[in-house]
């Protein structure tokens, strides 16, 4: 249980820097929290209690003994995902900070109404 | 003002959620298509890492998406930062002893990083991880040196044909069995390094791919004019 | 060796495509522009050459071997069939467009871009697995990130930044959405999930519901979340404001519907839809009304059309989704129409701005001949394919007894009528000054003018997209028969 | 057999010539005429050869079954259309020779003229709002081709046009989703199964989709400027043709569709009165206008107000007065419309105080222009009398007597804008600055003398419209109508002999007018109206001295408090409220990337919130 809290702690920590922070930077941190705490949540979905990694490197090994590899699969999909959205959101900044010279998101209203 | 209202709809949006959660206990066994992969991995891929015969031949198309969502990062920045290619503005290299240690491990993590890609269908890792090894030697580099470069002409071209052989690999799978992406190669035996018929290959491709799209993204971000 | 063509081509010829290009770059510039539409025509033949196939049986493309639910599928039923075959085609007219159009380096970046916003989108309708809906929704968001901030000004930054942030807190929401559905079902395939979701709790099966509302519905356009939209439409290059309002958005609304239609049981949401779509429709119609520029007003008219698209769904007859359908297809073809038109009008006159058009209609008389052609098609009127959309709508709302609904959305047609007209007027306004004499290249005329020909001969015959929408409301409405081929019999 | 495939062909012939000029325009200038010619005649004269019933030709569009055909109703409309249509046509060839974007024009042009086709052709709901549809937005395009500074009387047209053809479609979607049919046949006997309710309220939208072409007061503020913007020849079809789909419209409402509405039903007794207050207020408006293609288009409003009188009070006298009004006002309106339009073809000018004197500049227009006034006035031996000779004795008989007052009130004080407008622009002295002035070419005044003669015909032989209107009412629904060529009866048994009469006013009439003229002749003197001579005064340079100013200063004054409350005023101050409102609501959309992510969560924790609520379950 403490798992699942600590993820959805750290996805509302991202949210919540994504919606006060000021700083473009600490926005974009604050999107990759998120992704962090939805990663660890789907990790921790799919773990069984007293399981192993799902791999058969030993012959003793059993398809018993292992936890759900489904998450962890997706999870490493869903990280790369998370970096793409990452660098792009990166250069998309490095293009703002370029043409308006600050990362304060509320001086960069020029598309309004 | 901003902040409250924040905090308090993330408050109740946290109570939900913690809420749902525990309606779903943790680490219990819920496994369900899980336990069918779980169980003939091996005899169907001659992958022994579950995780891979799933990242790359079950849900193959899963990986090739990715595959396409990290060249999509790549040629998004090459997009957005098109004109503000300019030289390195670090004017000065590390100390000696980061220079040396790094020039000492970046063969090896060079090589680490193909081990990884190679062996995915084998051990925990492949071709993202081994990948991400790779562009972090090559990152080490970069910060260690001033006038470090990596070819740009060569990353591409191994982008590009690390992905079409992904998708010919694919449009083979077509052509010579039923559907995209079918492994049309002996399954081998388990737990030896030339088994589970094309997972290796498509493994190393995207390693490779990983690899350069990651230089290239880290080489497009430092190299930007401010 | 048969050439034999599959439904998976439509996301691996575009992929191939965008990984050539780079190499093709090394050695002509002129491959560069040639291959995406070489690419779009061969993907444009090969959903017309499926598109009786699938409409007489659906087509279940297994990709690897395995069978669902383990592996991924591919559905090409008639709701697909329809929809892809619309984005080919919509996407080879924007090709032809972006030809002449797109002179900015890099490129070949840009048709990359393109391209995997083609596979994306046409990935995101194909797909049969929900979790590479998720992927191929990032696709095609990412993509379109990067093509919003292509002309490299601040306000494409900006409005690149705003769809990005958006976006992340819809990709967010869907993959927490899909956890959550995971760790109840334990299976990915749409059709699997859909047969297990009876021992779903309701109410953790409605929190789902919602987190995938929230998160499609950013894509889709919903009213509070759709922000990002007109800075988005309005920021990108021209032929991108017209593959959004054409291509992305229809994408994400048919993820949307797929997951409520197939994985939930409508008639919870229908109401809560219907509701939302007129909301979204007003809102926007009404904030267009007052636009500066001619493109941001184009924008706002697209969310309109598409709250009214998901009224039209959220009816859950099967006219009503017919309507949809027809909306979609029409819409599609009349704004990409009035986004390439409104691109040369604002390339020429130099100007963003509305009242910075004046008279270009005078001087471009065939962009502003087929601006005016899409002004008048949008707002509904006949004969052209908007009056059939509308029309069809408003039967279906009639019949389900919305007369209430009936007079919102015809009042927002009113609102529609007056800023769209204003600019027409406005475009043949008094003669245009200080404007260079340069002619509109002719692939941009042959791309307008072979969508104001669809829209005309949809208009006076109807029976032709009619026809070909109906089976695909059926598609969607019948949930066993998708069910059963889905999961190839199982 | 081959006739039904008539209209079908007539249609496509139609709209292929309009896109037909478009293309030709852009191509081979040269030919444009000789296309334009050849699209409009064709049709017509296919149209004059259609049959009065010519049966119905079934077919299926977008899953809706369709039909077409004719029948004595339409037929009588259809001609309209395809007389005036051709005149007008033949007139803007002269009328628009040095104008630009001529293939935008007749694009539109030919495109109006062949939906009206369609509109009286329908025989189905949808195609009828089909082709009503086309017919707005074609006549919009055409409003606004003059491009004005101020675009406000195109918008405002649509706007209007929009909100009738919406209510229009509301009606016919309401009505399908009963009858699963889209038939007129269909309708007509599905309409009383209804209840009341539902009746009135399918009514009353249909009458105001069809109320807003006809300019029926309230609805009608968009009329006198869209008039007053379209180039004259398309005014004339305007006014004279475009208005009447609106009267067809309604004659098709109040007959067939009402069933259950018996005469003297509140909602035509309603709009019996509607009819009255527009024409009374319409002619009261045209007298104070000071540009005469307005003051036409408010005598227009005038005149539709009393044709509705006569729909709406529907006894078989008044119905057949009413479309005889109609028929005369196709006929009167566009020929005036295209008198003026002569005028200001060569002047440039429709400012009634700026003109003055024309008449030895531009006799045959004057003589046009003369003749509809008459008509207009309802003063025998023209036929605007006939019909309102018909009206009123239709109002007596069925004992509408406050309408009757009404009514002739409205038409006496239509001599004075009448009297304004050709005194003005014709009479008077005249002025150095209109010396050069000429005579319009020969395809400008042909078809307003054939027009012209035509009044003068109908005044003399009513009953050469007696007869298709007689048929056109049985298909309405009424019994035989009696008529005759040239006498007009009355309830109480007195006959009024046309002829005669009208020779006799016609000799009294030439003497006075050899009279006048013998006497006039002799003691004008040319004064400038710009002469200073003004007793000890000295006036200001920029004085518009023309004794047209202030033609009815008094009356003006007197009935100044009256006309301070202006319908206008109502509905500008609503739009512009309306988009004052629209224009804060679009401050949601702040700009800030943080709060369109807060507007995210705000919702996603509202719907979970309120999830009970909204989807039933509480979570």
């Amino acid at each position: 249980m403490i798992y699942y809290i600590t993820s959805i702690a750290l996805i509302l920590i991202g949210m919540y820097a994504v919606l006060v922070k000021k700083n473009l930077i600490k926005m974009i941190i604050g999107l990759s929290l998120v992704d962090g705490g939805l990663h660890l949540l789907f990790i921790a979905i799919g773990y069984v209690d007293n399981k192993t990694a799902p791999i058969f490197s030993k012959e003793s090994l059993t398809a018993a003994d292992m936890v759900d590899p489904i998450p962890q699969a997706l999870v490493l999909t869903a990280i790369v995902i998370g970096l793409a959205v990452t660098a792009v959101a990166l250069a998309i900044i490095i293009r703002l900070y370029d043409h308006h010279k600050t990362l304060n998101v509320n001086k960069i209203r020029e598309l309004k109404w | 003002m901003r902040k409250i209202i924040t905090f308090l709809f993330l408050a109740i949006l946290g109570y939900y959620m913690v809420n749902l959660m525990n309606q779903i206990p943790f680490g219990e066994d819920r496994m369900n298509v899980g336990r069918y992969y779980l169980e003939n991995t091996v005899s169907e891929t001659g992958s022994v890492n579950t995780v891979t015969s799933i990242v790359v031949s079950y849900r193959g198309f899963d990986t090739l998406g990715e595959v396409t969502v990290l060249f999509l990062a790549a040629t998004g920045l090459g997009a957005i930062l098109f004109d503000k290619r300019g030289k390195k503005r670090r004017k000065q290299h590390a100390s000696s002893l980061v220079r040396t240690t790094s020039k000492l491990l970046y063969p090896l993590i060079v090589l680490l990083g193909a081990y990884v890609f190679v062996h995915g269908h084998l051990t925990p890792g492949g071709g993202f991880q081994g990948g991400a090894i790779i562009a972090t030697g090559v990152l080490m580099m970069y910060m260690s040196y001033r006038k470090f470069e990596t070819n740009h002409k060569a990353l591409t071209i191994i982008e590009s044909v690390a992905g079409l052989t992904f998708i010919t690999l694919g449009m083979t799978g077509l052509i010579l069995g039923q559907t995209f992406l079918e492994n049309f190669l002996p399954l081998g035996t388990p737990n030896t390094l030339l088994s589970a018929g094309i997972i290796p290959i498509i493994y190393s491709a995207v390693g490779f791919k990983v690899g350069a799209e990651l230089t290239g993204v880290l080489d497009t971000l430092l190299k930007t004019i401010r | 060796m048969e050439l034999n063509f599959s439904p998976v081509h439509f996301i691996a010829v575009p992929l191939f495509a965008a990984f050539l290009l780079p190499l093709l770059g090394r050695v002509s510039q002129k491959l560069v522009t040639l291959v995406p539409g070489v690419v779009l025509l061969y993907l444009s033949v090969v959903a017309i050459t499926l598109f009786p196939q699938a409409y007489d049986t659906p087509i279940v493309e297994i990709i690897a071997g395995w069978r669902p639910p383990f592996g991924i599928t591919l559905v090409f039923g008639p709701l697909a069939a329809f929809l892809v075959t619309m984005i080919t085609l919509i996407g080879f007219v924007v090709w032809l467009y972006s030809y002449r159009f797109i002179i900015r380096e890099p490129l070949e970046k840009y048709y990359m871009l393109f391209m995997l916003l083609i596979a994306g989108s046409t990935g995101i309708i194909l797909t049969g697995d929900i979790f590479n809906l998720f992927v191929f929704l990032e696709i095609t968001a990412i993509a379109a990130y990067s093509l919003t901030a292509f002309l490299r000004d601040h306000n494409g930054a900006e409005a690149a930044f705003k769809y990005l942030l958006i976006g992340s807190f819809a990709s967010a929401f869907v993959l927490l959405a899909i956890v959550i559905l995971y760790a109840n079902v334990g299976t990915l395939n749409m059709a699997d999930i859909a047969l297990r979701m009876g021992d779903v709790p309701d109410k953790i099966k409605l929190t789902i519901m919602i987190l995938f509302i929230v998160g499609l519905g950013i894509e889709a356009e919903l009213f509070p979340l759709n922000g990002w939209a007109p800075d988005a439409y309005s920021q990108a290059p021209s032929p991108i404001g017209a593959v959004f309002a054409g291509i992305v958005v229809k994408a994400a609304v048919y993820a949307l519907m797929r997951v409520l239609f197939t994985l939930f049981d409508l008639p919870t949401s229908s109401h809560f839809l219907v509701v939302m779509g007129t909301i979204t429709l007003l809102v926007a119609e009404m904030s267009a009304m007052r636009q500066q520029q001619i493109k941001r007003m184009l924008a706002f008219s697209s969310i309109g059309q598409m709250g009214l698209v998901l009224v039209a769904f959220g009816l859950g007859t099967k006219e009503g989704i017919a309507a949809a359908l027809f909306l979609m297809f029409s819409h599609a073809v009349i704004k990409t129409m009035l986004f390439f038109s409104a691109g040369y009008l604002v390339f020429f006159s130099g100007h963003k701005n509305i009242s910075d058009l004046e008279g270009m209609g005078r001087e471009k008389p065939w962009t502003g001949f087929f601006f005016s052609l899409g002004a008048l098609a949008i707002i509904g009127l006949p004969p052209f394919s908007g009056f059939w959309a509308k029309f069809y709508l408003l039967v279906s709302a009639a019949n389900a007894s919305h007369i209430f609904l009936i007079a919102l959305i015809l009042f927002s047609a009113i609102i529609e009528a007056v800023y769209y007209l204003r600019v027409v007027g406005r475009l043949y306004f008094k003669k245009f000054n200080d404007i260079e004499i340069r002619k509109t290249p002719f692939t941009g005329l042959l791309a307008m003018g072979i969508l104001a020909i669809v829209t005309l001969v949809i208009g006076v015959y109807p029976d032709f997209i009619h026809e070909l929408v109906l089976p695909a409301a059926n598609e969607l409405l019948d949930k066993a028969a998708y069910l059963q081929y889905a999961m190839i019999g199982q | 057999m081959d006739q039904l495939l008539n209209i079908p062909a007539i249609l496509a012939i139609a709209f292929a010539g309009s896109i037909l000029v478009f293309i030709t325009h852009s191509v081979f200038p040269k030919l444009r005429t000789a296309i334009i010619l050849i699209f409009t005649i064709l049709p017509a004269y296919l149209v004059w050869q259609l049959p009065a019933d010519s049966g119905l030709v079934h077919f299926t569009l977008g899953g809706f079954d369709l039909s077409w055909g004719t029948n004595a109703y339409s037929r009588l409309f259809s001609l309209l259309i395809a007389g005036i249509g051709v005149l007008a046509t033949i007139y803007s060839i002269s009328f628009m020779k040095k104008r630009s974007r001529l293939g935008f024009f007749y694009l539109a042009f030919l495109t109006t003229i062949s939906a009206m086709y369609g509109i009286v052709f329908s025989q189905d709901l949808l195609s009828l709002f089909f082709f009503w549809e086309i017919m707005t937005w074609a006549s919009f395009l055409l409003v606004i081709y003059y491009s004005f500074e101020d675009q406000k009387a195109g918008i405002r047209y649509f706007v209007f046009s929009a909100i009738g053809a919406y209510s229009l479609l509301t009606a016919i979607v309401y009505l399908y989703s009963f009858t699963g049919d889209l038939s007129l046949a269909a309708t007509f006997k599905v309409i009383p199964e209804l209840d009341t309710t539902q009746i009135t309220f399918i009514t009353i939208l249909f009458l105001l989709g069809f109320g807003v072409k006809s300019a029926l007061m309230p609805v009608h503020v968009w009329a006198p400027d869209a008039y007053r913007s379209a180039p004259s020849p398309f005014t004339a079809l305007f006014s004279g043709v475009l208005s009447k789909m609106g009267v067809f419209g309604m004659g098709l409402v109040l007959f067939k569709f009402m069933g259950g509405l018996e005469q003297g039903h509140i909602i035509r007794e309603i709009l019996a009165w509607l009819g009255g207050i527009t024409a009374l207020l319409a002619t009261f408006y045209a007298i104070f206008q000071t540009d005469a293609k307005k003051l036409l288009a408010y005598s227009s409003i005038a005149q539709l107000g009393y044709i509705t009188i006569g729909l709406a009070v529907g006894t078989p006298m008044s119905v057949m007065a009413a479309i005889f009004l109609a028929l005369m006002h196709g006929i009167f309106k566009s020929m005036l419309f295209m008198g003026i339009g002569s005028v200001f073809l060569q002047t440039g000018s429709l400012d009634l105080n700026e003109l003055t004197g024309l008449i030895r500049r531009m006799p045959l227009s004057f003589v046009t222009v003369l003749m509809g006034i008459i008509t207009v006035a309802g003063v025998p031996p023209l036929g605007g009398f006939v019909g309102k000779w018909l009206l009123y004795e239709s109002l007596i008989t069925s004992e509408h007597y406050f309408l009757v007052a009404v009514t002739f009130i409205s038409s006496t004080a239509a001599f004075l804008y009448l009297y304004r407008l050709i005194f003005s622009i014709f009479l008077g002295q005249e002025e150095k600055e209109f010396d050069h002035i000429k005579e319009v070419p020969w395809p400008m005044w042909v078809p307003m003398l054939i027009l012209a003669s035509l009044t003068m015909l109908t005044g003399l032989m009513p009953g050469l419209f007696f007869e298709p209107i007689a048929e056109a009412m049985k298909f309405l629904g009424f019994q035989q109508v009696n008529w005759e060529m040239s006498v007009l009866f009355n309830t109480w048994g007195n006959q009024i002999d046309l002829l005669a009469m009208s020779t006799s006013i016609f000799s009294v009439f030439l003497l006075g007018l050899a009279f006048i003229t013998w006497k006039n002749y002799k003691t004008t003197r040319y004064v400038t109206t710009k002469d200073i001579h003004t007793s000890g005064e000295i006036p200001t340079e920029n004085e518009n001295l023309t004794y047209a100013v202030d033609f009815y200063r008094p009356f003006e004054r007197a009935a100044a408090p009256v006309f301070k409350y202006k319908v206008t005023h109502f509905y500008e101050s609503f739009a512009e409220n309306a988009e004052h409102l629209f224009d804060l609501l679009r401050h949601v959309y702040t700009g800030n990337a943080q709060t369109y992510a807060l507007y995210v969560v705000i919702f996603l924790v509202l719907l979970i919130v309120f999830s009970g609520w909204i989807f039933g379950i509480q979570i």
